[in-house]
């Protein structure tokens, strides 16, 4: 090969394919697709929430995408049923993560669906789980000597407790648990919803 | 060749070099073939070619009692007249007291003690009764029917003599179509006269220092009363409805059942119980709790005319504490 | 002489890479042609797989309560013949009959509304009392399945033809929301049928609401833990793999959590929870629960096989060891106090994440291990349908019984 | 609908497949010939390693006086200056990335500060390697080598000055962004899209010059290494503007673009940087030919065509059509095709001259990186298959398999080529011949620990979140052991950088040498 130009434009030219076949093609088709019934778009608050998961970098440890049965129990483990694109259409940025240091969060807010469990797991996982690997989240919360008014308390075990004071969530840290607290996609997918059925096959015949 | 080394030494090399170059150029090749060849094989694999996808995961253990017979299951009933007697049979079956309630003087049911139906081996499975009779019994001394053997059954299991009619069926009463069409059914394909694997109860050999009441009681409450309560009386649902079976008491089976006898008793238990834990009791266990719940009161066997000393006599020889005194009371006196 | 060089050639620095011209060796060619022979069959097969994914989420959907098509005979046996028997005799001393009962023969509204709500209470049906204890099956059957149900059960039992209307189930439904079951005959005669009088009066100990103290524990949470209707729900409805505690026995709710104290069934959170709880307050919080009555929010949600769930749930498979389910835990799976839990209307995820747990040990605390053996003869499969049959029950009514309540013992 | 997707979807594949038909008998038939005059090249099958090479001896055809022609002194200030920059990101992104893997089993290490928490350490290494040390080093490489196989002086060197002033401000303004929370949010695309402009615009710094000293070449063939270069940087600015287009996408389709280009950087940007790099410097170094123009042309071609559509295997089981992720893993299995192809170029002339590995450490460095790149691309392929990803993905199998790629591949090949063109560019020797030795032993013993510490960690985890019997809790107590022996990897490996950035410095600020010596390798070779 001795010329430039025929390699730039056909490298490109291969490129512009795979951009046709991994970004147009797929973003035509789920485009094309109503939300899941019963979807609810974010609160304000929910949506200043999931601003601090994605700041925080949760993603990097949690995904939101439960696989099928027909691959792995995620469903048993009450993450909820195989995620479908029409889930999503309400996230930006996505977060749909690929590690699972720790569990995954699509339906967090049904199988824990209580505030201040999330405000102590928080603000010190390791007071709830010994062997839990997730950062604490101490700077979204305070220690004042005592609650004021509308001030929200987190709960924690004795071993836990500051020597005096109570420790207070920060409105970032309750708008953080809003968030997972909504994160509810239960609801059934229609049976032309679109997602990675490449395992359906293998499940056993119902 | 030396000479030429110099011009031509980038592009020559020695036949040793040339040598490891192949065998490198074999093994990447050879690695990248059976990468592939991995990849192959995992989608054919994937696309169900090397695996027979008909076939559900299912019978991954082996039964848990080895036995030979199988009887048809319950969605191979027939339809029609024949159909209906089978599953007038079935309901007769399963829920006694509720669908043959002019016969029934307890709580029990058929299937309390032959379980899943009848079906299961080594819990006297109907399949393998159907095919045994007509047969001398000694019970009674005399050539059994089918039918004879089911008023056996409503007689003492059932307690019949409490029952509103006060006794089991009359010969050809529509209970004892019902029950041996059902019956018949359960033993479609088995060998009509062969001793069938599971039939029965299992005999257990009775153990070397005999059985005791007493370290049954200990057996009773560690292993039997979470379900039949620790008065044996059973355990009911929030409407009142039976689910587990009262093992003494006026509710339960009288002193002339065979169950009332502790070597068959040791049997079932040792084969049945705890529900779903079979043969997880050692023989003496069996045999213990067996004395235990058998030396228990319970409705007075239809067969004593004179005293209790002559019905002993005359129907209770063996493993049986009809008659004798246990916590200084005689037994067979019968329940209220 | 040199055959062959000991030491290296010291290359040039003026060296320029190149190539030589040698053809692609045989073997990259093979790979290369099966692997692309592989991929477009792979390709091909892709169209399959979506349609079975398809068809399972329309499965799901169909296995959704209320959403089936099923007709009254149907219907009649899946969910009343359990307790009313096939012919609809009842269950003496126990369940009142269908046949001949007043209650189908009369006004079309008085059975819909027993559906609706369900029945707490004495009941008097062809002159025998009942203590009848009925599940509301408001939140599993549809107005259009009540109808057709109410239609077959009047056209069978009470010599009724004419059919029901779903409108008329969907204005009682309306009419009748939110209210617990029924307290016995009397309360449905009086609001319904009057012409079913004289019913047997309601004077069962009354359902007082529990003291203060239990009450912050259910709805405040104290001592460094969290309050328990948080996570369980207003009702005790629970979701996902937090248990539904409605109903359940009050004993069996105190053991539970004694076990997490102990450790025989491990649950991080509610270790914590069971921690900051004296004796009394457990107790206490069992009493409360299983006196609660909520609506079933249990879904089909694991995609699992409900028709091999009802065969494992009524039928059990004894060649694998695993005895029907409601051969212990009652006919309708409403549970045996105190020491076997209801089952009916249990969320999926839960009641599969803990036949699993048996398996794992993590829970460990059944009475003679009943649990552990069965649980190792499930599979994956089996959970998930024995699980999902469980959530389309209708919830576990309640009984406000003193047996009940005392039932801890 | 599925079915024409998926008749359309196999046809489109089949076009690949023609394109590679047609690309391997025009090999074989010799229609891309090196130059025109070797149209007649007479090529007989079954004597490969025999023909000789018409050119092979006329000797000045491969030989070329580059210190003469003076190109590594024009390129000198730019080539050291990204150097220098990759080396201090790399030794800051080594620290953040000993930071994070340390928090893994120390959760409550340093958990006070909010730029301290896991999340964004994590992402600060990644941003900090990838857009620092592998870009700005691979850059400066391709800046010194492309002049060097075009024979003539690097045009325009003083953007390239602007553009590496640009990109670290950009990149640290990115890095400061993220450590305070605000990011676009997306893996490989955290840094907001704002401070992208910065790098985008900086890219054209460095692309312009070697395209236009390309343009102005004094050989008429192109070398291999030059493809991979110029598609590289061709590839990478429309694959970074794409990606970072704001308010196009959301949910699925934002997860396909962003998997599309996070796939294609290592591919599309890192790979050809590597794998070109690493293309002149084996043969540069051994001083004997590629083993076969053919293969060279496949292995370019084929990672064209299939890399290029391997991104969505990164979201399989997850919702995303079915028919992308199906393509996605077809073409991660076809690259075991340009895989072998480079595999056997590459291996088959380092396995001839052995010696050499002896002789020069910058080899070791490359040579090994090359067959770690080998080893990647068998391992990704594989990893893409449906039943292993069900084990694999979601796992810290898939963090090892990325460093496979990013560190034992690319990183490695990048020292080896720093070690070499450092004195050859200042005229100042390495002066510790031995820390050269230290640091390739602390990097490739850590990196090993590292590797079968995270793959066996990632298959246990994988097994266990595949056990619904299993708890949760139970896929991270299994990996415990596997993450504390990731940190004593690690830790090596951040020490071999410390050792090589000091000796840089040294290298750099001593005094030059009066001459970088006559020979390609380190150290004078003795000939017997």
């Amino acid at each position: 090969m001795n010329r430039i130009l025929p390699l730039g434009v056909i490298a490109l030219g291969i490129l512009a394919f795979a951009t046709l076949m991994l970004v147009i093609g797929p973003a035509i088709q789920i485009k094309s697709m109503a939300p899941t019934p019963g979807l609810a778009n974010y609160s304000a608050q929910e949506l200043r929430g999931r601003e601090q998961y994605v700041a925080q970098g949760c993603v990097y440890c949690h995904s939101q995408q439960p696989r099928s049965a027909d691959q792995a129990p995620d469903a048993e483990r009450g993450w909820g049923r195989a995620a479908v694109a029409s889930d999503y259409v309400y996230d930006r940025p996505h977060q749909l993560g690929t590690m699972r240091t720790g569990p995954d969060l699509f339906n967090v807010g049904t199988r824990l669906p209580s505030r201040d469990w999330h405000l102590t797991h928080l603000y010190q996982p390791r007071a709830i789980f010994a062997w839990s690997i997730m950062p604490g989240y101490p700077y979204l919360f305070e220690r004042k000597s005592r609650a004021g008014p509308g001030d929200v308390v987190v709960s924690l075990p004795a071993e836990h407790r500051p020597a005096e004071g109570v420790i207070v969530a920060k409105p970032a840290a309750l708008d953080l648990v809003a968030y997972l607290q909504g994160l509810d996609h239960t609801n059934p997918a229609p049976a032309r919803a679109v997602r990675d059925d490449g395992y359906s096959e293998r499940g056993e015949p119902r | 060749m030396i000479d030429d080394d110099r011009i031509s030494a980038e592009a020559q090399d020695s036949p040793k070099q040339e040598g490891a170059g192949r065998a490198v150029r074999r093994g990447v090749i050879a690695l990248g073939g059976g990468a592939a060849l991995f990849v192959l094989v995992s989608m054919a694999f994937d696309l169900g070619w090397l695996r027979d996808r008909g076939e559900p995961v299912k019978n991954r253990e082996a039964p848990q009692a080895m036995h030979t017979f199988f009887p048809p299951g319950e969605q191979a009933i027939p339809d029609g007249p024949a159909g209906d007697a089978i599953k007038r049979g079935q309901a007769i079956f399963m829920n006694t007291r509720m669908n043959a309630k002019d016969f029934v003087g307890n709580h029990l049911s058929c299937s309390n003690c032959h379980l899943d139906g009848g079906r299961k081996a080594d819990s006297a499975p109907m399949w393998a009764a159907w095919v045994s009779y007509p047969a001398y019994r000694k019970k009674n001394k005399q050539i059994n029917t089918m039918e004879d053997r089911i008023k056996g059954c409503f007689t003492y299991s059932m307690n019949a003599q409490n029952s509103p009619t006060g006794g089991a069926p009359p010969a050809g009463h529509d209970v004892y179509k019902d029950l041996q069409t059902y019956m018949h059914w359960l033993a479609t394909g088995a060998p009509t006269g062969k001793k069938m694997l599971g039939a029965g109860y299992p005999e257990l050999d009775k153990p070397a220092g005999g059985y005791d009441p007493a370290r049954g009681k200990l057996v009773y409450d560690a292993k039997c009363a979470v379900c039949h309560g620790s008065d044996g009386q059973g355990q009911r649902d929030l409407n009142g409805r039976l689910v587990f079976p009262p093992l003494w008491g006026p509710d339960s089976y009288n002193w002339g059942a065979g169950m009332a006898r502790v070597n068959t008793a040791a049997g079932f238990i040792k084969a049945n119980m705890p529900l779903g834990q079979g043969n997880s009791l050692t023989d003496q266990q069996a045999w213990d709790a067996a004395a235990f719940i058998d030396s228990q009161e319970r409705p007075r066997d239809p067969r004593q005319k004179g005293s209790i000393a002559d019905n002993a006599k005359a129907n209770h020889g063996g493993d049986s504490y009809y008659g004798k005194v246990v916590g200084g009371r005689q037994l067979g006196a019968g329940t209220k | 002489m040199k055959t062959q060089l000991s030491g290296p050639p010291s290359p040039s620095e003026t060296f320029e890479p190149y190539e030589t011209m040698r053809p692609i060796p045989l073997g990259v060619l093979m790979i290369a042609v099966a692997l692309a022979l592989w991929g477009v069959v792979l390709l091909f097969d892709n169209s399959e797989a979506v349609a079975i994914g398809q068809a399972e989420r329309a499965d799901v959907l169909a296995d959704q309560p209320a959403r089936s098509d099923a007709d009254g005979a149907s219907l009649f046996s899946a969910r009343c013949a359990t307790c009313h028997q096939p012919n609809g005799s009842g269950v003496s001393g126990a369940v009142p009959p269908l046949a001949g009962s007043p209650f189908l023969a009369g006004r079309a509204e008085v059975p819909i509304a027993i559906l609706l709500r369900g029945i707490d209470g004495p009941i008097r049906v062809r002159d025998t009392v009942y203590d009848g204890h009925m599940p509301s099956f408001a939140s599993v059957l549809s107005d259009e399945e009540i109808a057709r149900l109410v239609s077959y059960l009047r056209e069978r039992f009470a010599d009724r033809p004419a059919p029901v209307a779903a409108e008329m189930v969907t204005a009682l439904r309306g009419e009748l929301a939110g209210g617990s079951g029924w307290k016995g005959g009397q309360e449905l005669a009086a609001r319904l049928a009057p012409e079913l009088a004289p019913q047997p009066s309601f004077a069962l100990a009354s359902r007082a609401e529990a003291d203060p103290a239990t009450m912050r524990l259910v709805n405040e949470g104290t001592n460094g833990s969290w309050a328990c209707a948080s996570c369980h729900g207003a009702l005790g409805q629970g979701s996902e793999t937090v248990p539904r505690l409605a109903g359940l026995p009050a004993g069996y709710i105190a053991r539970q959590l004694e076990s997490y104290l102990n450790g025989s069934r491990r649950n991080e959170s509610m270790a914590v929870v069971a921690r900051s709880l004296t004796r009394q307050e457990r107790v206490a919080l069992g009493d409360y629960y299983a006196l609660l009555r909520a609506p079933s929010n249990a879904r089909p949600s694991l995609g699992g096989d409900i028709a091999r769930g009802e065969r494992l749930v009524l039928e059990g498979v004894w060649d694998r060891g695993i005895p029907p389910c409601v051969s212990c835990h009652g006919p309708s799976a409403f549970g045996v106090a105190p020491g076997f839990p209801g089952l009916a209307a249990q969320h999926p995820a839960y009641t599969a994440s803990q036949l699993a747990a048996w398996v794992s040990g993590e829970r460990d605390n059944a009475q003679q291990k009943l649990m552990n053996g069965i649980a190792r003869s499930l599979d994956d499969a089996d959970r998930r349908a024995v699980a999902d049959y469980l959530a389309t029950l209708p919830p576990v009514p309640v009984a406000a019984t003193k047996e009940r309540a005392d039932d801890r013992r | 609908m599925s079915l024409t997707i998926g008749l359309l979807l196999a046809l489109s594949f089949v076009v690949s497949l023609l394109a590679l038909a047609f690309l391997i008998w025009a090999i074989n038939n010799n229609q891309l010939r090196i130059e025109q005059r070797h149209a007649y090249t007479i090529f007989t099958e079954g004597e490969a390693g025999q023909v000789d090479d018409p050119t092979a001896e006329r000797e000045d055809d491969h030989h070329f006086d580059i210190e003469r022609a003076g190109i590594d002194r024009v390129s000198r200030l730019p080539v050291l200056i990204l150097v220098a920059s990759g080396i201090g990101w790399l030794v800051l992104g080594s620290l953040f990335g000993l930071v994070a893997s340390l928090k893994l089993h120390w959760p409550d290490w340093l958990d006070a500060q909010a730029a301290l928490t896991f999340g964004r350490v994590r992402t600060l290494h990644l941003n900090m390697v990838i857009y620092g040390w592998a870009s700005m080093t691979g850059i400066a490489v391709a800046l010194w080598v492309t002049p060097r196989i075009f024979h003539t002086p690097l045009r325009l060197p003083r953007l390239p000055l602007i553009g590496a002033a640009l990109w670290n401000m950009a990149l640290l303004a990115g890095a400061i962004a993220i450590a305070n929370g605000w990011t676009d949010g997306e893996e490989w695309l955290e840094i907001p899209w704002q401070v992208d402009i910065g790098l985008a615009t900086a890219g054209v710094f460095f692309v312009v010059p070697i395209i236009v000293t390309a343009a102005r070449r004094e050989v008429h063939h192109i070398y291999v290494t030059g493809w991979y270069y110029l598609a590289g940087l061709c590839w990478f600015p429309v694959l970074f503007v794409i990606a970072n287009i704001p308010y196009i996408h959301s949910g699925v389709q934002e997860a396909t673009v962003n998997w599309w280009f996070a796939h294609n950087v290592l591919g599309l940007w890192l790979t050809p940087l590597g794998v070109g790099t690493a293309y002149y410097f084996i043969p540069k170094i051994i001083g004997k030919p590629i083993y076969s123009y053919s293969l060279s042309l496949l292995g370019f071609w084929g990672l064209a065509l299939f890399y290029s559509q391997v991104g969505i295997h990164h979201l399989i089981g997850g919702p995303v059509p079915t028919w992308v992720v199906t393509l996605s893993i077809v073409h991660s299995m076809m690259m075991f095709i340009p895989v072998l192809a480079v595999a056997v170029n590459q291996h088959v002339l380092v396995a001839r001259n052995l010696w050499a590995l002896r002789e020069s450490i910058p080899l070791r460095f490359v040579a090994l990186g090359a067959l770690l790149y080998t080893l990647a691309s068998f391992q990704g392929s594989i990893e893409a298959l449906r039943t292993v990803n069900s084990v694999t993905h979601f796992t810290h199998y898939t963090v090892g398999h990325a460093h496979l790629g990013a560190y034992g591949f690319l990183t490695l090949v990048l020292f080896g080529a720093v070690y070499y063109l450092v004195p050859r560019s200042t005229g100042r020797q390495w002066p510790w011949p031995a820390a050269m030795a230290a640091h390739f032993w602390l990097v490739v013993v850590g990196f090993l620990v590292y590797f079968a510490a995270l793959t066996i960690g990632g298959v246990l985890q994988g097994l266990a979140m595949l056990d619904a019997t299993r708890p949760f809790a139970e896929s991270v107590r299994v990996t415990m052991p596997y993450l504390q022996a990731r940190s004593v990897g690690g830790s090596l490996m951040a020490l071999g950088h410390l050792l090589f950035a000091v000796h840089f410095v040294v290298a750099v600020l001593q005094r030059p040498a009066p001459h970088p010596g006559a020979t390609v390798l380190s150290k004078p070779a003795v000939a017997a």
